[in-house]
Parts: C-alpha cells; structure tokens; sequence
C-alpha cells in the first residue's frame, strides 16, 4: 500500500512495518467533546441525539464510534467539523471552538478534515475524476497537479476505468469508493469517516482499511470512523466509544471493549462477533445428559487480558481427548488472541473446569456449562 | 399593408436583437438575485433575513407593475441607460427591468431543489460560500436553470410584442399593429408562424440543452 | 441635420403617411416613420427628442398630455378629422336599447369623453355641466335606464358589438372588422374641429422647415387623398381645408 | 378622475376573481398537460413520443401568441364558453388559455427534478403508472409546483391588466386607463401600491407553503 | 420473531423449529436467468454489466449473491423485476416472462415481489408511516387495515418512534429499516435485497435476518439477497452465486461455495473471512527456525466436506501438547463445521502433517506450513 504515499505526499518515507508498533502513550487530544448535546425536532418529538458526551480523541489514532442505528454516531461525528453544531457543550478540534471562527477561518480548518459521508454526497453534475479533484480546485491548485493526484488516487480506488463518468452512472461501491478518494484528496490531517466502506465488498473494504491504516501510520492522519462492522474496529481502530441513544456508554482501547464488553448494548453489538451459538447446535441442547454418548457442551471466552494464546495440550489434557471444536475460534486484537470456543467433550470433564480455567489463565467465570448434546 | 418579405425579416430580427440581449441581461441579474434570495434566507448559507426580505420586496414591486407602465415608467431611466426612448436598444431596457425578477423566481425555485448534503459536502472539504454557489448551487440547478431560461427567454418574445409601444417593433409588434389594430389577419397569422417557429426552436434547444446538462439520471 | 422622424400610432392612416414619406423621399426629404403601439410614448419621445414631431392626437388629448406630463408641445397644423358613431347589432334605435343594457365606449380618457358626450347627444344619459370632452363615467349625474357602461380599448370596441347593446364606434376599425361603417344610430359629425389630429412639435421647432414641408407634402399630395378616401370614405374630413 | 375607495375595491375584487378562477384552471390543465409532456417522452413512462411531441408543438404555439392577440384571436371561443366577450369571465379565458401553457412549462421543471429511484420504487411495489403519477410525481414535485403556482399567479396579475381591455376592469386596469393613459400619477401609485400588495401576499403565501410541504431537507 | 407471523400472515401457523430443518430437495424454480445479458453506455464507454447469466433461484430458498463492487450484482436483481429489461437474453419468474406483460399483468407481478433498494429511495413527501403503507394503498386496501400492519411493521423494525416523522429526519439505519418494512407489508412471494443490511449495526442486522429466515420458513418466500458481508450469506443463505464483472464464476450451496471456493474472486470475497493472517503474527514469520524456541506455524483450513468437527485430542496427538491456537476458529454453515485454524506447535511436528490430515479427515493439501516464528 505504498501507493498512497506516493499519490498523496511522496516525500514522506515508508513507516516502520506494522505489526513492530507497540501501544502509543496516550497522545495529545485533537478533538475534544465536552458536555455535547444535541436535540433535534421530528415529527411533534424531540430525540435527544446527543447527550452529555465528553471524551478526547488522541492525535494519531483511529478512533471507532459504534453503536445502535440511531443512537447518534453521525450526529457526533458531524460536530467535528461542524456541519451540526452542538446544541449545548463544546467541541474542540486541535484545542480550537470552531464555533469561534470566521467564515475563512472555519472553511481552512475544514480543509484540515476529510470526511466520508454515510450518503456520499457525490455531485451529480461533476464526474468521477472532476468530484475527487473538487477539494484541490476550491483549494486553487493548478489542474495539471489536480489531475496527477486524482490519477493516483482513482488507482488507489480501482476506478481508473471510470475517470470521465457521472456518478449517477455508478453502483453503489463505485460512488462510495469516489467519496473515500475525495477525502482522502487533500492530504487531510483529520479523516472522519461514516461507514465508509459500507457498501464495498471484503475485499474492497480490506484494501480501503489497509489504506486507512497507511495514511495513518506513514503521514499521521487521526482517523474517526463509524462503521457497523465489528471487525473492521477490531482491525484498525486503536480506541472505540460505544454509543447507546446518544450518550457514551463504553470507551476504551478495542481489546479492552472488545473482549470484556462492560455495557448492554456493547455485548449486543459484539453478539455476533462472539460467535453465537450456531442453530444447528442449539436447537441440540438439552439441560441433562440423555445417554451415555451425551457430551458436555462448553463456553469458553477468551478475554485477552491475560496476553496468552490459548494453548490447546493443557485443554485436551483437561477436558479428555475426544474434545472437539464446534464452534468460535479465536481473533487477534492489537495482538492479543480474544474469543471463544465452543467446545464438546466428555461429560466428567465437567469437575475439571477450574483446573481447565488456571490452565488457560482466564477466570473461572469465563467458562459456562451450555448443556448437554447427543453426539449424531 | 406590408407586400414584403422584408417586413418579416426586419421584424424577426428587431425580436432577435431585443430578446436576445434582454435575455442575456436577466439570466446574469436573474440569477444573481436568485442566490440571493436562497442565500439569505434566515437558516441559509448567508443568513441576512433583513437583506433577504428587502431583496424579496424589491422582486415582488417589479413583479407587480404591468408591463405597459413598466415600460413608460422607466423611459427616463431607459434614455440614461441607452441614450434614447425609442427603437430595439429602448426596449431592452424594460424588458430585461421585467425579466429578470421574473426569471429569479424561477431560478429560485430550482435553486432551492439542491440537496443540503452537496453543500455539506462542499463546506466540509473546506469550501467558502462562493464555493458552494460556484461548485453546487450553481451547476447541480442548472438543468432546471436552463430550463427555467427558456421559459422566461418565450415570456420574453411574448413581452417584445409589447415594445411596440417603443417604437421598436419585433414579430410581436408587427402581429399587434397589423391583426390587433388594423384587422389584417392575413399578415398576423404569417408573424404568428413566425412566433410559433422562434418559440419552437427556443423551447427545443432548450430541452435538448437541459438534458444534456442533466446527469442526475 | 438632414431628415425628420415622424411618431404616429399604429392606424389605419398608415398607409396614407407612407405615401407621404415616399413622396418627399422622391424630393430628397428624408422622413422616418416611428410606429407607437402606444398612446403615451410617442409624446415621451418627442419630449426627449428622439422623434421631431408626431401625429397620433387630437387638441383635447394634446392638452392632457401637456398639463400632466409638463410638456412643452405646440400643435403646428391639423391633420384628419375622424367621425365616431354609436353602433348596434342589435337594436335599430335608442329608444329599443332595454334597461339594464351594456354600452361599450373607449377605455381611454379622450375618447371616453368624446363616446359620453356622443351618448348624451343619443339623450341616454346626463353628465355633470362644463367637463366636455373631460366627462368620465363617474360624471355621470343621470342614467335613466341603469345602462351599465363598460370601457373597451378602442380596437377592441368593434370586436364587442355582439356582446353589447351599444357600442361608440371608429368608423376606420368597423370597416376594417368588416361591418358597416354608415350604420351608425348617431354619428358625431365632423364639425367638431378639436377632434381633429395634431402635427405636434417641440416649441422650438415651430418653424423648422423640414417638418413644415413634410406636413405640406401630405397635405397636397393626391395620392394621400386618394388613400385616405379609399380606407374611411365618407368618415372623415382633411381639416386643413 | 375617480374619487372614491370604492374604484379601488372594485378594480381589486375583479382582479381577484379573474385571476383566481384562472389561475384554478391553469393549475389544473396546466398540471395535467406538464404531466403529459413529462410523461410521454421517449423512454418516460407513458412513452409516446408522437403524442409527446404534438402536445409540445401545441403548447408553445399557444405560448408563442402575445397576450393581447390571443385575447383577441379567442374571441369566439370566448363566447363560445362564457357567452360574453366582455367583462371579468370573459377575460378569465384568455388569462386560463395563456396561463396553462405558461404554468405547463414550469410544472414541467419541477417534474422533471423527481428521483427516478423513487420511481422505480413505486413501480417495483407493483404501483401502476397512475400510481406513479399520483404517489410520486407530484407528491415530491409538489413544493416547486406550488412555487411554480406562485410565479404564474404573479404573471397572471401582470396579464389581468391587459385584460382590462375586454372590459374586464381590474387593478392594473384601472393603473393603465386612469393612471397611465390620463397620466393620473396618484391614481397610478395608489393602484400600484395595492398591486404590490397582492403580490407579496401572494408571494409570501406560496414560499411558506412551498416550504411548509418540502420534506426534503 | 413470530411477531412478524402475527404481523404479516395472521393465519400461517409456526414452522418447525429452524435447526430440525432437513436440506431441501433441489426445488421448482421461480426465477430463472436465461443467457441474461445487460450492456451500459457511461463516459464514452461501453460497460458489460452482465454477461451470459444462466441459472435457477428455487422456490423457497434464500439465495445469496455476492461478488466485487460493481459485478453487477443490483442490475442482475433488478432484471428480476423487469426496473432493468435485459439487453439481451430472458428473465422468468415463476416461469413467465415479466417482458410479455402488460402494465396491469407487470404491476400485479411486482405486487408478489417485494424490494429492499441499496439507496433506499423512500419518498420524501411521506412519513415514515406512509412510506411503509404505500404498497398496501396502492394495492387499495382500507386504511384501517394499511395502519394495523404499518403499526406491526413499524414495531417489527423498531421504529415505532418515528412513525409519523419524514425520511429526512431519519438516521442511515432507520431508513433502511423503512426500506426494509415497506418491502414487507404487501407479503411478498419473494424478495429482492439489495444490501438491505448494510447501514444496520449488528445487533439490528442479526433481528432483520433473523425475520428473513423466518418469513421464508413460515411463509415460504423465497429470498434473493445481495449483500457484502459474508457473514449474511452464511447464516441465512441456501445457495450462492459469485458475480464477476457479469458473469456468474460461481455456484452453489453456501457450506460448498464457502467452505471449498474454486474461483479467484471468491476467494477474495472470503479472505476476511477465512481469517487472514492477523498482522502481529504474519510480522514475525520467517521460514526457517531461527532458534530452539522457535515454532512451527500450521494453516488448517477445514472445508466441511467430511461434516466432521475437528477433535482436538488427536491434533494434540500429531502436533504435541505445546500447540497453540494462534488465530482462526471454527463457524457452522448450514450444519457443517468449517473455517481455519493457525496453529503454532513444536518444529518437530512437520512430519505428522500427513497423520494429522487423516485424524481430521480433510485433505492433505488443506495443511499448510506458514513458516516459523519464535515463541517470544
Ligand atoms: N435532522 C434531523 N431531524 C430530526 N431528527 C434527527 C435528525 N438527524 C438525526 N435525527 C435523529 O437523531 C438520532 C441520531 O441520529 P444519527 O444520524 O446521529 O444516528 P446514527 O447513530 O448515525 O444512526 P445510523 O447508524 O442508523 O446511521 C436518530 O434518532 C435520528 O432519527
Ligand atoms: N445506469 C448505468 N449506466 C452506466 N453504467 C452503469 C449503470 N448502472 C450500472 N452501471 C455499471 O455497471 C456495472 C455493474 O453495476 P451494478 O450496480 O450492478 O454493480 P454492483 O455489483 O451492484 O456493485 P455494488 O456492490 O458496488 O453495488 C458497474 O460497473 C456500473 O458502473
Ligand atoms: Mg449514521
Ligand atoms: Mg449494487
């Protein structure tokens, strides 16, 4: 992915390979919601979008905002660059109220910010190459260097083919694809994203995240993103907050909510990420063994504090040979395995399940009795 | 009665030259009205409700006066403007005075279509006001603006009919002098043709203009 | 400078100044014709000197004009004097007309004036003493037969006639329309000299001689005669005779 | 010269009712031939470019003819529907005739601004093309029809002092006849201020209605 | 979710629970793709968005289609209900013609299909309550009965808040759950889904597939779904098709198409999903040990065929007690066990690779050596 430093800032040298960063030190605030609420009007009520929400998001990091359809995250994401104002409260970008400037003042902090819309917001009249190059022209760049960074960037995005097209002419990931390039056009310090890569296929979306997290680490881009999928927080973003109707009900760094979700609406969030149980096999479960070819049916949850991948010899050796893996598996955060496992295995092993605990070094809470199935 | 072809020819191209700079004048004045009025509405990208509401005023007093005092009303300002009170360039005046409030409130109309998240978009990247006039409002309401010019570029032949009261003749004028007055209906319905051809061709391109323009779909 | 712009109003007796023009044109006077739609204009214009002189109105008009637009206009030489009618399809005497019944005169002030007086001639209404050709309908002081008077533009007003029970008339538009223009129930002869049009001229061309020789030339060609015989017949008089 | 209120009211009460009953049958006809031009264009939803183009020709060659001729060349057509050839239902004729192609033509812009997906979505629910037309088009046409409305009420009082000359009477009637023609310059002002009036009122209701009925932002 | 039963169809009483469903019997088809093909004109180009597609969706099944951004996955589903007529080729739905229609047959047609629009395309004159109810005003139902279902179906999506409040004022997620519900309320035969998930967040999601699943269990409906999140596709779809640029490259049952892809792009669309490499360990390989503690990396991709779950006992056996799982797990596709496991174990194991693939019983070729890395 070393396209884009090419397409946007050539001079900037290749960053340290990935996976060598360790955890930064908590970093300075770029932007700083204080006490922000927001309160909209629609039809006879009023919905409290936002809602007291102070937290910092630090220079240099990808932030995840996540949470409910509804529960504010565009709102919020919005105030950044002011496109909403917030009702009450303050926010800060760079320790600056934009609310204090000036026309001009505000349009050059803008252009600061890149922002990917969740509608795209594409310019009907304008082509694919004329939208991407609009923050360049308004800047008052010279065409010929206009056109060079859209090239490279309609590369980058795998639109080449579609330089000279209107939008209307686009399918769905083609046109979000041209709001992530016009973004991303005019080398933005700040990148806001909302659900940026929800219409692109995995493999689009993996290229878009690798992008994201290049621009990140190679030219220092602070990147808030909103997206729906857990996995592409659990990918990229360093931090997420968990919005839940309109106020923050969760931060933390990713593996932290991730593997040990504290709030309601985190878990429901990452219920699926959690590997729920499969159909097939909870429509099997019964609460007693029913013959003697039943097996123990097991929830184990893998919460990362520990720092260890799970080691499968002390699982066998515990709970018995014929243990089987029905179902989980295990993801790495920020390098740290989180997950969980269903297993099956011998019903006696039930006795075992502290010694199964101390072995794996999560608490003994972690692991939950599911039942008991017939082995088909 | 007129037995030359020479009458038409004159008068079409007595119309030509009225319309065609009177048109030239509204769309320019038209339209920058029109941004004015969405501009500075209370809630809009300018905000300056006072401003807004006197614009608005001024729009709706030229739109009240029938064209027939228009056009007697301004001769003095038409003699400042253009140096004489009569003939094709005296005409131009009164009608580009009528046509361009009229043409902003139909210009208006398309401007205020825009979709507030292009805007949004266009602030977010960093554009100032002008950019959003320049780079959204502006080319994202053009289909409508054309067509909206062709609208008011008929409006306008019908209007130069009137001009005759200036001395400055066109199709219109020959259709009133001859067929109104003089009950020569032979030579009214040949100008008529000739209306309904310039009107034709006016309307056509414009549709075809339009659509061009228009991405949208 | 070399040649004149003459402001009429688009009439019938168009083709009759053509003429003329042609005519001084063979004498090497340069006249343009400036056609007005309008009443008002051509006297704007003369007042700002885009045309020389214009002949369009009649001494009543010319000294509303003067008094309410504060021009300095002086009449040089008359020019036709037209009659003007009251005409019905319907009715073959004044006495027929009903109660009630609609009477269409000229929507403008002149010749408004000139259809009430000509109906107070006809004995079907009375106006306030003294205003002449100035009455308008709210002088009205009597209307015996609760006629209700209804105010057309003067091209319009032989368009009208089916519609109404009377109608003051131009004898030059009834031709035109295509009626009868002898069929008047009373005419408004042609006696009344003040009805007869103006060669109007800013006071400082009184005497300018290019003028006074077009005026000339269209008062002693024989083709305008001619002309002016063939569209108003017996409807009109030369009243520089 | 007239003294009394009582011109004023009269002259306003007949504006009134020419232009609102006019304006009615504009909106009606001229909605439903902006329909037909919008709808049966080739490859629109009706899709008869024959009759498309018919309908187009018929409507500029009634925009084509200046007011004041049609006035005249509707005449019979004019007693044909109201009996009369004169007063205030005699001029809503040619008002309606000139004011539906007029208010065609805008419809048409605002029509033509609707989303196709939204289109489609009515079609794909098994809506039929009427459904299309009723649940559609105009719904989300609906506030630039009414600023359209608005425009040609306007341009329709402006008209509805030429129509004075069917004896129709009428604000800008009275402007021309005593104001303008007996160069009465306070008669003239008095008109025209009320003029004004109508017209902002007028003005005024169709942009908050248009803005009361838009969902869009 | 017998809500939506109570909801839609009053009288269709509850299915079998949905784990004791039996693969069906390959059924009647109800659309059929006949050589479709469908050509764009954009930008001076010509573009084929379709090319030469021929298949079946059976009556009753929930298909998916899946395939890169700008495939042409939403032209070949609007061909289904003629918003797009082939340019070439033939559509049969329940083995007519749509193009043989006229107006009245093509609308009662559309009424039995309902359709979830990727832009959503709610009518911004209406509010949220009549968007919904217009498919059921069209079809001429009393009003009484259009705000019974409207009110069932507002709750089924949850929004009951927002009833009578117009799109505009409505987050990205409400308006597809508008979307979503509008399709539904004239019961269709069959419904079209244009990534009708992709603004939800999961939790929502996994409520809205869970409702497909079950209106095409109760009720039948067959369900054509596109969507760019595999994770869809694998919980609620029978079959699958892959689209690339046009053509169809590949077919078939999803626990087939996902757990043994044969075509490059579906293994593009899958490779998120099969658990990539995470990138704090693919930093560390390398392909040679480098010390005594170094281990060796295995790559254990199961593909299902065998419809065994994978015994950790004789894994442990073959590849030592020390094994540990790294990364990847275990998902159940319509009943069968697949995914991929990153296993580190001693170096020594490499020549029980053979063993281990008969103790799991999967190909041989399904182990891969990824390279080696220290035990940090
Ligand atoms: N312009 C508006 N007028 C009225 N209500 C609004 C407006 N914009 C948003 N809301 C309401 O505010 C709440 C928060 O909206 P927001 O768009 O921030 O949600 P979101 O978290 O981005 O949801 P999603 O994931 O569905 O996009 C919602 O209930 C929404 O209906
Ligand atoms: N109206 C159109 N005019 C021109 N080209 C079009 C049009 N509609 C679609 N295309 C092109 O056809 C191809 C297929 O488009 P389609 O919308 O079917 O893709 P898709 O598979 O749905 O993609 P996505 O996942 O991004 O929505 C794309 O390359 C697109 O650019
Ligand atoms: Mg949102
Ligand atoms: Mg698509």
């Amino acid at each position: 992915m070393n396209a884009l430093a090419e397409a946007i800032r050539p001079e900037v040298v290749q960053g340290p390979a990935l996976w060598q960063r360790e955890a930064e030190p908590a970093g300075e605030a770029l932007v700083s919601f204080r006490q922000v609420g927001r309160q909209f009007q629609a039809g006879g009520r009023s919905v409290q979008a936002l809602q007291e929400v102070s937290f910092d998001i630090r220079r240099g990091e990808i932030f995840g905002i996540i949470g409910r359809s509804g529960a504010g995250k565009s709102t919020l994401l919005r105030t950044i660059n002011r496109l909403e104002s917030p009702g009450s409260g303050q926010v800060l970008v760079a320790g600056k109220d934009l609310s204090g400037l000036n026309e001009a003042q505000l349009a050059q902090a803008r252009r600061g910010i890149g922002m990917i819309f969740q509608h795209f917001n594409l310019l009907s009249s304008r082509t694919v190459a004329q939208n991407i190059g609009l923050p360049l022209k308004i800047a008052g760049l010279p065409q010929a260097e206009i056109d060079a960074r859209v090239d490279s960037l309609l590369q980058l995005v795998g639109l080449e083919g579609k330089r000279d097209v209107y939008p209307s002419r686009l399918s769905g990931g083609q046109k979000q694809r041209v709001g992530i390039a016009r973004a991303l056009v005019h080398q933005p310090e700040l990148l806001l994203c909302d659900e940026a890569t929800s219409a692109l296929d995995p493999e689009t979306t993996q290229s878009i995240l690798a992008l994201l997290r290049d621009i990140n680490r190679q030219l220092k881009v602070t990147v808030v993103l909103i997206t729906h999928e857990m996995a592409v927080i659990r990918e990229v973003c360093d931090r997420v907050a968990v919005l839940e109707a309109g106020k923050v009900v969760e931060l933390g760094p990713v593996w932290q909510v991730f593997g040990a979700p504290q709030a309601d609406a985190t878990r429901a969030l990452l219920a699926s990420l959690n590997h729920e149980l499969p159909a097939d096999v909870a429509g099997r479960i019964v609460q007693e063994p029913a013959s003697a070819q039943s097996e123990l049916l097991l929830d184990v949850r893998l919460d990362g504090v520990s720092g260890q991948d799970p080691a499968l010899g002390p699982l066998v050796a515990a709970l018995g040979p014929a243990t089987r893996l029905l179902h989980g598996g295990v993801e790495r955060i920020q390098g740290r395995a989180q997950g969980r496992l269903v297993l099956a295995c011998a019903p006696q092993s039930r006795n075992r399940l502290g010694d199964l605990a101390r072995q794996l070094a999560i608490p003994a809470g972690n692991i939950r009795i599911l039942g008991y199935v017939d082995h088909a | 009665m007129p037995d030359s072809f020479d009458l038409y020819l004159t008068a079409a191209w007595q119309t030509l030259q009225m319309v065609s700079v009177s048109a030239l004048v509204s769309a320019i004045f038209g339209l920058a009205l029109a941004l004015l009025l969405v501009t500075t509405g209370p809630g809009d990208l300018y905000a300056r409700p006072w401003l807004n509401r006197v614009v608005g005023s001024v729009v709706n007093v030229f739109r009240s006066v029938p064209f027939i005092i228009l056009l007697v009303v301004l001769l003095p300002f038409t003699r400042l403007v253009v140096g004489s009170t009569i003939g094709v360039w005296a005409a131009v005046v009164p009608l580009s005075v009528a046509g361009i409030p009229f043409f902003a409130r139909i210009a208006e109309v398309s401007l205020r279509e825009v979709d507030r998240g292009l805007i949004e978009a266009v602030q977010a990247m960093g554009g100032r006001k002008r950019d959003v006039l320049w780079h959204v409002l502006l080319p994202e309401a053009l289909p409508g603006i054309v067509s909206g010019l062709t609208i008011t570029l008929v409006a306008m032949i019908g209007s130069s009919a009137m001009a005759g009261a200036v001395g400055a003749g066109g199709l219109g004028d020959v259709a009133i002098r001859y067929g109104y007055q003089r009950f020569d209906t032979q030579v009214m319905v040949s100008v008529l043709i000739g209306l309904v051809v310039l009107v034709s061709v006016v309307q056509t391109a414009g549709d075809v203009l339009a659509r061009r323009l228009n991405h949208r779909q | 400078p070399n040649g004149i712009k003459v402001g009429v109003s688009s009439t019938p007796q168009i083709e009759s100044l053509q003429i003329a023009v042609k005519e001084a044109k063979a004498q090497g006077l340069n006249v343009e014709l400036v056609e007005f739609s309008d009443w008002n204009t051509p006297n704007a214009a003369l007042a700002n000197g885009d045309i020389d002189v214009n002949y369009f109105q009649h001494i009543p008009f010319l000294e509303n004009a003067k008094k309410q637009g504060g021009y300095d206009f002086v009449p040089i030489a008359p020019g036709t004097i037209m009659k003007i009618g009251l005409y019905s399809h319907k009715w073959k005497s004044f006495a027929q007309i009903p109660v009630g019944g609609k009477v269409a005169i000229a929507g403008d002030p002149v010749n408004g004036g000139r259809g009430l007086l000509l109906l107070e001639k006809a004995g079907l209404i009375k106006l306030k003493p003294g205003l002449a050709y100035k009455a308008t309908i709210q002088d009205i002081v009597a209307n015996p037969r609760k006629l209700q008077i209804v105010q057309l533009e003067a091209s319009q007003l032989a368009r009208s006639l089916d519609d109404v029970d009377l109608a003051q008339g131009y004898p030059s538009f009834l031709k035109l329309a295509g009626d009868n223009p002898d069929n008047a129930l009373l005419f408004d002869g042609l006696e009344n000299r003040i009805y007869a049009l103006q060669w109007v001229v800013r006071k400082q061309d009184v005497n300018n001689a290019q003028i006074r020789r077009f005026i000339a030339i269209y008062q002693q060609s024989k083709q305008v005669r001619a002309s002016l015989d063939k569209v108003f017949g017996k409807l009109y008089a030369p009243a520089w005779l």
